[in-house]
């Protein structure tokens, strides 16, 4: 189980390939990356802010709620903060269980809430300026599916 | 005294992020930042933003030694 | 869209990355890995055949479904076919899409289609010797929720 | 005449999964499968089998050129 929180571009297939090394009783690995979009040249740049510490913590309850009530036998979460271009990763979400419905259902759970309620602000900044975003309703009914 | 940290667009209102407050607790905290700037008193009273006292959010008062860190954190928009 | 076959060992991580790659407007990648499992040292290795021409095919007009049911950017499916040590991937799935919803949906239904109805025979080796599986009522079930 | 494939349990029971048979249609491939293996012959018209012909399935008839390739294939497994 990790959680990461980092300011430096990442490369999620690297993540990927360490993240499946030495499974014998793991049959299913779900893995999610989201992206910046460049919304048609619209997209200058996204600028998340973390509160370490907080932010990190936060992430880790929610990760250990899914490791129980999915069994999973991993998990692992990586998360840009910082200025983050057009095309780079911003979140890796990887969760390894038994069977592939159980990895499924945590990977989409934990990107609910990394996506909806995790500690971050996001700025967008795009041509026409910049500002702060707050999640979107389909974020809001997303992340209430779990509860 | 605290040392007193804001995120997301309360920093851009303030001008600044991360400062060192005189202040015994939360509300004379609070008292101090709005008699500097009233405009970000009342963007911190605001329903939404919530408190964290040593990276624990809390509600209502809490004591403040000079070692506390006090987070005033605007809605959270998720990653 | 590609659909590959392969007897040989490959690398999802590897394939993670060539798939992120040059992405301006998909937000939302989603993978999923499926590994053979050991079964605590009962597991010697899974056999997997497939009709060549016909099992491509068949997976390759699922892949075009999904692609116009989930507005799809693009879809990878590798599929290991032969002898399957425990700890190796059997299927490798990627789908990128605007949203990340969009991604895990498509995701979760082509694994549901190839795990239960996709054109292979599967037999698994163990310690007491060697049977052909049919799909598991489980597997039925989680394939008939897209129905 | 036709090219035959045999594909899982089949070819296992067969003893062999390809092989080229004389029959000019579906009906008499099978009629001669099964004088040469009266087992295999009930393994192929068992229900869940199912017959492609030139890697599309068929039901019912076909008739078979020299270069027609017939495959039987009993229930799929998923991968």
């Amino acid at each position: 189980m990790t959680v990461t929180l980092t300011d430096q571009p990442f490369e999620p297939g690297a993540l990927v390939t360490a993240f499946c090394v030495g499974r014998e009783e793991t049959g299913a690995v779900a893995t999610f990356v989201g992206l910046a979009r460049a919304e048609k040249g619209q997209a200058v740049a996204l600028e998340l802010e973390a509160y370490p510490g907080f932010t990190d913590a936060a992430i880790g309850e929610i990760v250990q709620g899914a490791v129980t009530r999915f069994q999973l036998h991993d998990v692992q979460v990586v998360h840009r903060v910082g200025r983050i271009a057009p095309g780079e990763a911003i979140v890796f979400v990887a969760t390894a269980a038994g069977h592939r419905r159980e990895a499924f259902e945590a990977c989409d759970f934990l990107m609910d809430y990394l996506k909806s309620r995790a500690p971050f602000w996001k700025k967008e900044h795009g041509l026409g300026g910049a500002r702060w975003i707050e999640p979107t309703d389909r974020d809001r009914t997303d992340a209430e599916r779990w509860d | 005294m605290a040392r007193v940290l804001l995120f997301g667009r309360l920093a851009d209102q303030a001008g600044w992020r991360d400062r060192v407050v005189d202040a015994l607790d939360l509300s004379s905290l609070r008292g101090a930042l709005a008699a500097a700037d009233p405009g970000l008193g009342e963007a911190l009273a605001a329903p939404g933003v919530q408190v964290a006292v040593d990276k624990a959010i809390v509600r209502g008062e809490a004591t403040l030694s000079p070692f506390t860190e006090v987070a005033f954190l605007p809605p959270m928009s998720g990653g």
